[in-house]
């Protein structure tokens, strides 16, 4: 029976797992290329909550279909605020573009409580599920898992495989270098930093595919500590790596649950929390450079 | 009994061994220039005699204290003084203050108040001739400028032994004179034992060092009086390289 | 081919450029020599763009390129290979080179300058599956040079190409530098603290020192000026 | 010599007494004063270690969350014991060992790391340890510690009003002012030299014989008594509850790091101004737009960060350096 | 650049002029009442209600009632409120500036326990009312503050009408689990189900609990499934609720019935999950629906005061601009207007301490309920109701003397849900 739950819980976690994974490859990308900590994270992941609410509730059409619409309303948000402040303020203390993505967060926020109000909202796409026999998988959350990682695997091969790609790659190696190469190194940080807006708010609207209630202006909180995590897990300025920390992370959080609740003293979801966080302190220890880099 | 002697001490990077089995006394009060080229472990070998990495094997014994394993900051306080081979001053703090930083924290530190080290700085920014630039943050020096702060800064620091890394490279044969002058007369004064260490300026060896010792490859070449030293046969082939045909050797 | 007129520059509020003026005429070497923190490689990186000028003017092929961007600095011709190595070292030899084919007009000849980068330097067709940052200092070096080739150049700048290596590395460094010009026929600037290689690969010369051009000339003439040598370059 | 070296402190205090005055002869804006107070005292806290060491401790508000229980378990415990005012005390001295006992724990982890990964490692801290209450239930776990009962029953009524709405603003005006001097001590000592050194090359500060360890260490346990402190009174005292939510809420964080950078990391009065500014343009705006405030708020931030980024105090230094100013405005 | 730094500098010198005096509101001729809402920040949501049902509570005050009449004049209500983002400090701050600056009559505290707390002390320091109209926990008034009043009920009873009712319609099935939130309120909420539960003589086979702000519970409903309880109660706010009640169908968990605290009784709820919100239940306050009338009063022998249960839903839909019904937050809000207002004029003055003490004294329903509190402060005389969404609408099922519609059990299963089953009674 134990088994059972157990397995149960690591096919959600690794579910959960790539969304949450998903949800901080733009993190990594910004920090990356940019060397710029996006505390407003979470506010622009509730941005693709509210996109796919929208194009189901409004337009009735999939939630899924919301996802390359995100990833434009991303871009674009992305270079308006490079264009605001974020440009200005790379070269100054690597504090002030903090300030400024969390001035950007508050932002999305508000004006998104103008629009939609504070109300919790959801949304209902029945498309039925499937069993596991040790669990049950409704297909929207199997729609969320192959999405995240088909817009993974579409990173790595546009990273790796595509002249435009590379070029930003090669701004991430050496920027100087890049620049005697002719690429407007100028161009390439704001394309980084639209492309990982992009993905992030993309990723809100994945991970309404799994949890498709609570939405609201205030939701991306606790989505932004998370993804400071996953990113270290997975290396901080690896967009792959951070996939995968998603993965080890849903995996953790769902995993030692069982542990814990063996302890009837104990509050297991909290206790799951603080180990999650405490093996990310032994990991800072250990290997600073994140579980997965190689290198 | 030697003020500095490293008894063959080795360190690897990996697979590269960077200072390979080196031994060598340093006597109180001497000027010893360690020669060679890029890549040599030059700069290793200074880092493990000051503490930024504790080396794989050997002893190092300093002033009669086994040093060995002792971190950098409990070094500097024994007497070893340091400059980097590009300057890295303070930037944000004054030339004055920076100075003072080495008083604070050097071999006299423990006794020296903030108030005395300020004094202290005056002194050697006279000495150095930097008077005018006094209050001035150092991260707005010219590069010749900030090489004197940083010398003066471990000269504050009452070494017995001052480590000088590449201090004359992209000098001008002027300032080079200038500061080869300025440390001599500094050692006379205060019987300070200098280690330069120095890539290819050979005038400023000439000038500067009693004794030299040749590194290549990571291990010790040639120990000996500098101009024996400038004219040993094997040290001009590390200089100048070997014949032509072994030219595609390398790589 | 490129002309400078009284270069103003600097970082934050330190100037370093002192109004130089500087002629590079087409077909040849010219090297500007100086000690440490001459402000040679804040010449060469403002004549490029990454350094904005303050003020004074930059011609190329009797355009004013002062306020360009370094990527169309790029497209007309102009390359840097910058000091150290400013190499993508997580790529391959091969991806390092495939990306100084950046703009359209490299890519299009591409073919063509990867067998000429090949010939000049054939340990890198020999190397070129391997990560750039395994290569020696020597290699890494010669990759630099060969991505700036990549890019198809009329013009290119070195930056300190002996820097950091081994005396007899120095030595093929400058051989490459001088066919590049002869056999390729590019127009070279380059920016050098060891003057004697310098003297034999350059046809014309600049002495900068603190910001300023002290003297110029033929390699011959500077050579011969015992003042000059004494004053600024210590040999 | 050694009085001018303290000419700085000079209008820290003006500014703190003018505030203290202001607040003490309008009648009824004691509590923006003491907001404003709050604010500037978790500034001049927050700077002492991050304006000095260049480390961002992004999870800087367990330290006030730790003080805020150590005053509240006291108070909460011990109320019947007919201690007096003895009972503050303790509670002020159990709010600083428990602030420093975590102050050493999570230096010794973090101070280790450099940079974005200082930050994250000390979010990890402050949310494992507020998972830790809640999970282990620790100090009542998530039900919390309410005592305004207890403080009423130890000393009656009158006092105990007096205490939350006067007496803990007080302490909090205390605090920024003894943070506030701290920092000037700090600067114009050792302390304050081999921070810099630290702060601007950790290595060459090394070799210069600094333990680079032992002055991040000090500069942290004392930032982190003095947010144990501010903890303790400006949210146990003064709000008489603690819900570990509350007081272990990450925004509390960034709004310090707002402060002393719109002041001036670094400077001594750029966190009075930062507070002030902060403190000041936020109830403002509540007042005048209720509900909309943040929404101008934010755009304003970003606007003096691209403006002034050394900070409002951090420029005008710049500007009058030279001047007869430059004693003073540090 | 220098220039920028004196306009920011005069800017700044100006602000604090204006923030320090600002002008003092008039009193004479109107009461006042001040409120730091929470528009902004965790609680906006409840903030926005409980502005709204404050709005439009006073609007019927001054229009439709004419005003309140003290010592023979009718005097106008007015409503003044401030954000202050849902954080401690600028409930503080906040509250004193509407009492001592604007001058205002009678304070309102912002929304949950821990707000509620922050400003008690200040409300105490000025002797002003201080009407709670968020704050649950029932240690509030176990603190000793003498101008606190609630209208909402203690957390500890809000379960035990389901129980009692569950008890009723099925006395065989006893497998009870109970799951809540990890926070003050809910956890009070628990220890009173516990209790009652055991009473009714329930077989407790799971308790557990879960932390704020969690955003994937499938480790427990996983254990919670093994289990096949007969009944789930538990919830804790608006998103854990929801989130709940989804991850219950996602993993085809299916109870008889359901009941969740909070989230399960607003429009939102059966907003977000659609048709699996069917046959959910919950305890509410207050609920659109509910049988308060003057009519009901009239045989409670108690006095009737406010608007009809429609009107309110109409001055509230006019106060917020939008088209949406009125939930507990809003209702709980304007019936302690309500409560201000009877006693004021049953004091017949505005004097703190007599309105305070008239307050003690007075019982009365409105469209709310039943308002009545004791001693400390605490309300006592508020009855939950229980709801249960049948067919898209919320239908209240418990008490049986103010239920609209008949329990449906056992709900529907999630998969026939899913399939469009609704929850209609036979």
């Amino acid at each position: 029976m134990v088994g059972h739950q157990l397995a149960g819980n690591l096919i959600q976690g690794l579910i959960l797992g790539a969304v949450y994974g998903m949800a901080t490859m733009g993190l990594s990308l910004i920090f990356g290329v940019l060397k710029v900590v996006n505390v407003g994270h979470g506010a622009f992941m509730m941005v693709g909550a509210f996109l796919a609410l929208s194009t189901f509730k409004l337009l009735g059409l999939p939630p899924v279909l919301a996802v390359p619409v995100a990833f434009i309303v991303g871009m674009l948000l992305g270079f308006i605020f490079y264009r605001v402040a974020i440009k200005k303020l790379i070269k100054g203390p690597e504090l002030s573009s903090l300030l400024a993505t969390f001035a950007f967060g508050i932002i999305l926020e508000e004006v998104v409580k103008l629009i939609y109000g504070s109300e919790h909202r959801g949304y209902n796409w029945a498309l039925g599920k499937f069993s596991l026999g040790v669990t049950v998988v409704p297909y929207t959350k199997l729609i969320a898992f192959v999405g995240s990682i088909l817009v993974a695997v579409l990173l790595y091969v546009w990273f790796n495989r595509t002249k435009a790609g590379k070029a930003l790659r090669s701004v991430v190696e050496d920027s100087e270098g890049a620049r005697v190469c002719g690429i407007n190194v100028e161009w390439e940080y704001a394309l980084s930093f639209a492309i990982g807006l992009g993905l992030t708010v993309s990723s809100g609207v994945l991970l309404t595919l799994f949890i498709p209630v609570g939405i609201n202006p205030y939701m991306g909180g606790h989505y932004t500590l998370k993804a400071f995590v996953i990113a270290v897990l997975g290396g901080l300025e690896s967009p792959y790596g951070a996939f995968f920390g998603g993965l080890i992370f849903g995996l953790i959080e769902n995993g030692s649950y069982l542990l814990f609740s063996s302890f009837p003293s104990l509050e297991p979801f909290a206790m799951t929390r603080f180990f999650s966080f405490v093996m990310l302190l032994i990991i800072l220890l250990i290997r600073p450079e994140g579980l997965l880099k190689t290198k | 009994m030697p003020l500095l002697s490293l008894r063959n001490v080795t360190k690897r990077f990996g697979g590269l061994v960077a200072v390979n089995n080196v031994s060598f006394d340093v006597e109180e009060g001497e000027m010893l220039a360690i020669v060679g080229p890029n890549g040599a472990g030059k700069t290793t070998l200074f880092n493990l005699i000051n503490g930024v990495f504790l080396p794989d094997e050997g002893t190092i014994i300093f002033d009669g204290h086994d040093i060995t394993r002792l971190p950098a900051f409990k070094r500097a306080p024994l007497g070893i003084g340091r400059t980097f081979q590009i300057p890295r001053p303070f930037s944000s703090a004054t030339v004055r203050e920076n100075i003072a930083i080495g008083a604070m924290f050097g071999a006299e530190g423990k006794k020296t108040s903030v108030d005395r080290a300020m004094e202290i700085a005056d002194h050697y920014i006279d000495l150095i001739g930097l008077s005018e630039h006094r209050d001035k943050p150092a991260g707005g020096l010219t590069p010749v400028e900030k090489k004197l702060v940083e010398i003066a800064r471990a000269l504050a620091m009452k070494p017995k032994l001052l480590l000088m890394d590449e201090a004359m490279a992209g000098m001008n044969p002027k300032d080079i004179d200038y500061i080869v002058d300025f440390v001599r007369k500094v050692r006379d004064e205060e019987k300070i034992a200098i280690v330069a260490m120095v890539e290819h300026i050979m005038r400023a060896v000439a000038n500067l060092a009693e004794r030299v010792v040749v590194m290549h490859q990571g291990a010790k070449l040639v120990d000996e009086e500098t101009e024996k030293a400038l004219t040993d046969k094997r040290v001009i082939e590390v200089y100048l390289g070997k014949p032509p045909e072994e030219k595609n050797a390398e790589g | 081919m490129l002309k400078v007129d009284k270069l103003v520059s600097g970082y934050g509020p330190m100037q370093v450029l002192w109004e130089p003026s500087l002629n590079v005429k087409k077909g040849t070497i010219t090297s500007v020599l100086g000690p440490n923190g001459a402000g040679k490689s804040t010449l060469l990186w403002t004549i490029f763009g990454t350094v904005k000028p303050w003020s004074g003017k930059i011609y190329f092929e009797g355009r004013d390129i002062t306020f360009t961007p370094p990527h169309e600095k790029v497209n007309m011709g102009m390359t840097l290979v910058p000091e150290g190595k400013h190499l993508f070292k997580g790529m391959t030899v091969y991806e390092n080179l495939i990306m100084g084919a950046y703009r359209k007009e490299a890519e299009e000849k591409l073919q063509e300058n990867l067998e000429l980068v090949y010939t000049l330097f054939p340990i890198l067709k020999e190397r070129a599956q391997q990560k750039a940052g395994s290569l020696s200092g020597g290699q890494q070096q010669m990759v630099t040079i060969a991505r700036a080739l990549m890019t198809n150049p009329k013009f290119i700048m070195l930056d300190e190409p002996s820097q950091g290596l081994a005396p007899k590395i120095v030595l093929e460094v400058f051989e490459t530098i001088v066919k590049l010009k002869e056999e390729v026929g590019l127009t070279i600037l380059l920016v050098e603290q060891n003057a004697e290689a310098s003297f034999d690969a350059a046809d014309y010369i600049y002495v900068m020192h603190e910001g300023h051009f002290k003297a110029e000339g033929r390699p011959e003439d500077i050579r011969k000026s015992k003042e000059v040598r004494e004053a600024y370059l210590g040999i | 010599m050694k009085a001018k070296k303290y000419l700085p402190f000079i209008p820290v205090f003006v500014a703190y007494l003018a505030l203290f005055l202001i607040g003490e002869t309008v009648s009824g804006i004691w509590q923006l004063i003491a907001m404003l107070a709050f604010y500037c005292a978790l500034g001049q806290a927050f700077n002492l270690f991050m304006g000095m060491t260049g480390y961002v401790d992004f999870g800087y508000v367990a330290f006030l969350g730790v003080g805020t229980y150590g005053m509240a378990i006291t108070i909460s415990k011990l109320y019947s014991h007919g201690l007096g005012f003895g009972l503050i005390a303790i509670g002020f001295a159990l709010a600083i060992v428990m602030s420093v006992l975590l102050s050493l724990a999570v230096g010794a982890v973090a101070l280790r790391l450099r940079g974005a990964y200082f930050a994250i490692a000390t979010i990890g801290v402050n949310e494992g340890f507020r998972y830790l209450i809640e999970g282990a239930k620790l100090w009542n776990g998530s039900e919390g510690i309410i005592f305004s009962g207890p403080l009423r029953m130890a000393f009656g009524r009158q006092t105990a009003t007096v205490l939350t709405t006067f007496a803990a603003d007080v302490f909090v005006f205390i605090i920024a002012l003894a943070a506030a001097f701290i920092t000037l001590v700090y600067m114009r000592g050792k302390v304050g030299y081999a921070l810099t050194a630290l702060r601007e090359d950790e290595d060459a500060a090394k070799v210069m014989g600094i333990n680079v360890t032992k002055y991040k260490i000090i500069a942290f346990i004392t930032s982190a008594a003095l947010a144990g402190l501010l903890g303790a009174s400006a949210w146990a005292l003064k709000l008489t509850y603690v819900y570990p939510p509350d007081v272990f809420e990450i925004t509390y964080t960034v709004e310090a790091i707002i402060i002393v950078l719109l002041g001036g990391a670094g400077t001594l009065l750029g966190p009075i101004v930062g507070g002030l500014v902060y403190g000041l343009s936020k109830y403002l705006l509540a007042i005048i737009l209720p509900g909309f405030q943040l929404l101008i708020f934010a755009p304003v931030i970003i606007f003096i960060i691209v403006t002034f980024p050394e900070g409002l105090v951090g420029f005008v230094k710049l500007k009058t350096r030279g001047t007869w100013l430059e004693n003073y405005i540090v | 650049m220098a220039k920028r730094l004196f306009s920011v500098l005069t800017c700044l010198v100006f602000l604090f002029i204006l923030g320090v005096g600002g002008a003092g509101a008039v009193t004479d001729g109107k009461i006042v009442i001040g409120h730091p809402a929470c528009l902004s920040g965790k609680f906006a949501k409840a903030g926005e209600q409980a502005t709204g049902g404050i709005k439009a509570i006073v609007k019927w005050v001054n229009e439709v009632y004419g005003g309140v009449s003290v010592g023979g004049k009718k005097l106008k209500l007015e409503y003044k409120y401030y954000d202050c983002e849902s954080k401690k400090e600028s409930v503080t701050s906040l509250l004193e500036r509407l009492i001592t600056v604007d001058k205002v009559d009678f304070t309102f505290a912002p929304y949950s326990s821990g707000l509620t707390l922050a400003g008690a002390p200040i409300a105490e320091k000025y002797g002003v009312i201080y009407m709670d109209h968020g704050g649950a926990s029932d240690k509030i008034f176990k603190q000793g503050f003498t101008y606190i009043v609630q209208t909402i009920g203690p957390g500890s009873r809000y379960h035990e009408g389901t129980l009692d009712m569950l008890h009723k319609y099925a006395p065989n099935d006893k497998k009870l689990a109970l799951v809540y939130e990890d926070s003050e309120f809910a956890r009070a909420v628990m220890d009173g189900a516990r209790e009652h539960a055991k009473k009714l003589g329930y077989e407790i086979v799971y308790e557990a609990t879960y932390p704020k702000g969690v955003s994937d519970l499938t480790p427990l409903l996983s254990a919670l499934k093994a289990k096949k309880p007969d009944i789930i109660i538990g919830g804790g706010h608006f998103v854990d609720g929801q989130l709940f009640n989804r991850q219950l169908a996602d993993l085809d968990i299916n109870p008889k019935a359901l009941s969740l605290i909070a989230a399960a009784t607003l429009p939102a709820f059966y907003d977000a999950l659609g048709n699996l919100a069917e046959g959910v239940m919950g305890p509410s306050h207050w609920e659109y629906g509910v049988t308060y009338s003057e009519k009901a009063a009239k045989k409670a022998g108690l006095e009737w005061i406010g608007p009809s249960q429609d009107e309110f839903v109409k001055l509230f839909k006019e106060a917020v601009g939008k088209d949406i019904i009125p939930d507990y937050h809003a209702a709980e809000a304007g019936a302690a207007v309500l409560a201000l207002v009877k006693g004021i004029e049953k004091a017949g003055s505005l004097d703190q301490d007599k309105v305070r003490k008239a307050l003690g004294e007075l019982k009365f329903m409105s469209f709310y309920g039943t308002w009545d509190i004791d001693e400390t402060g605490k309300q006592v005389g508020h009855s939950m109701v229980d709801v249960q969404w049948q067919n898209g609408k919320r239908v209240i099922v418990w008490p049986e003397d103010a239920a609209t519609g008949k329990l449906v059990y056992p709900m529907p299963t999630f998969a026939e849900k899913a399939k469009g089953k609704k929850a209609l009674p036979k």
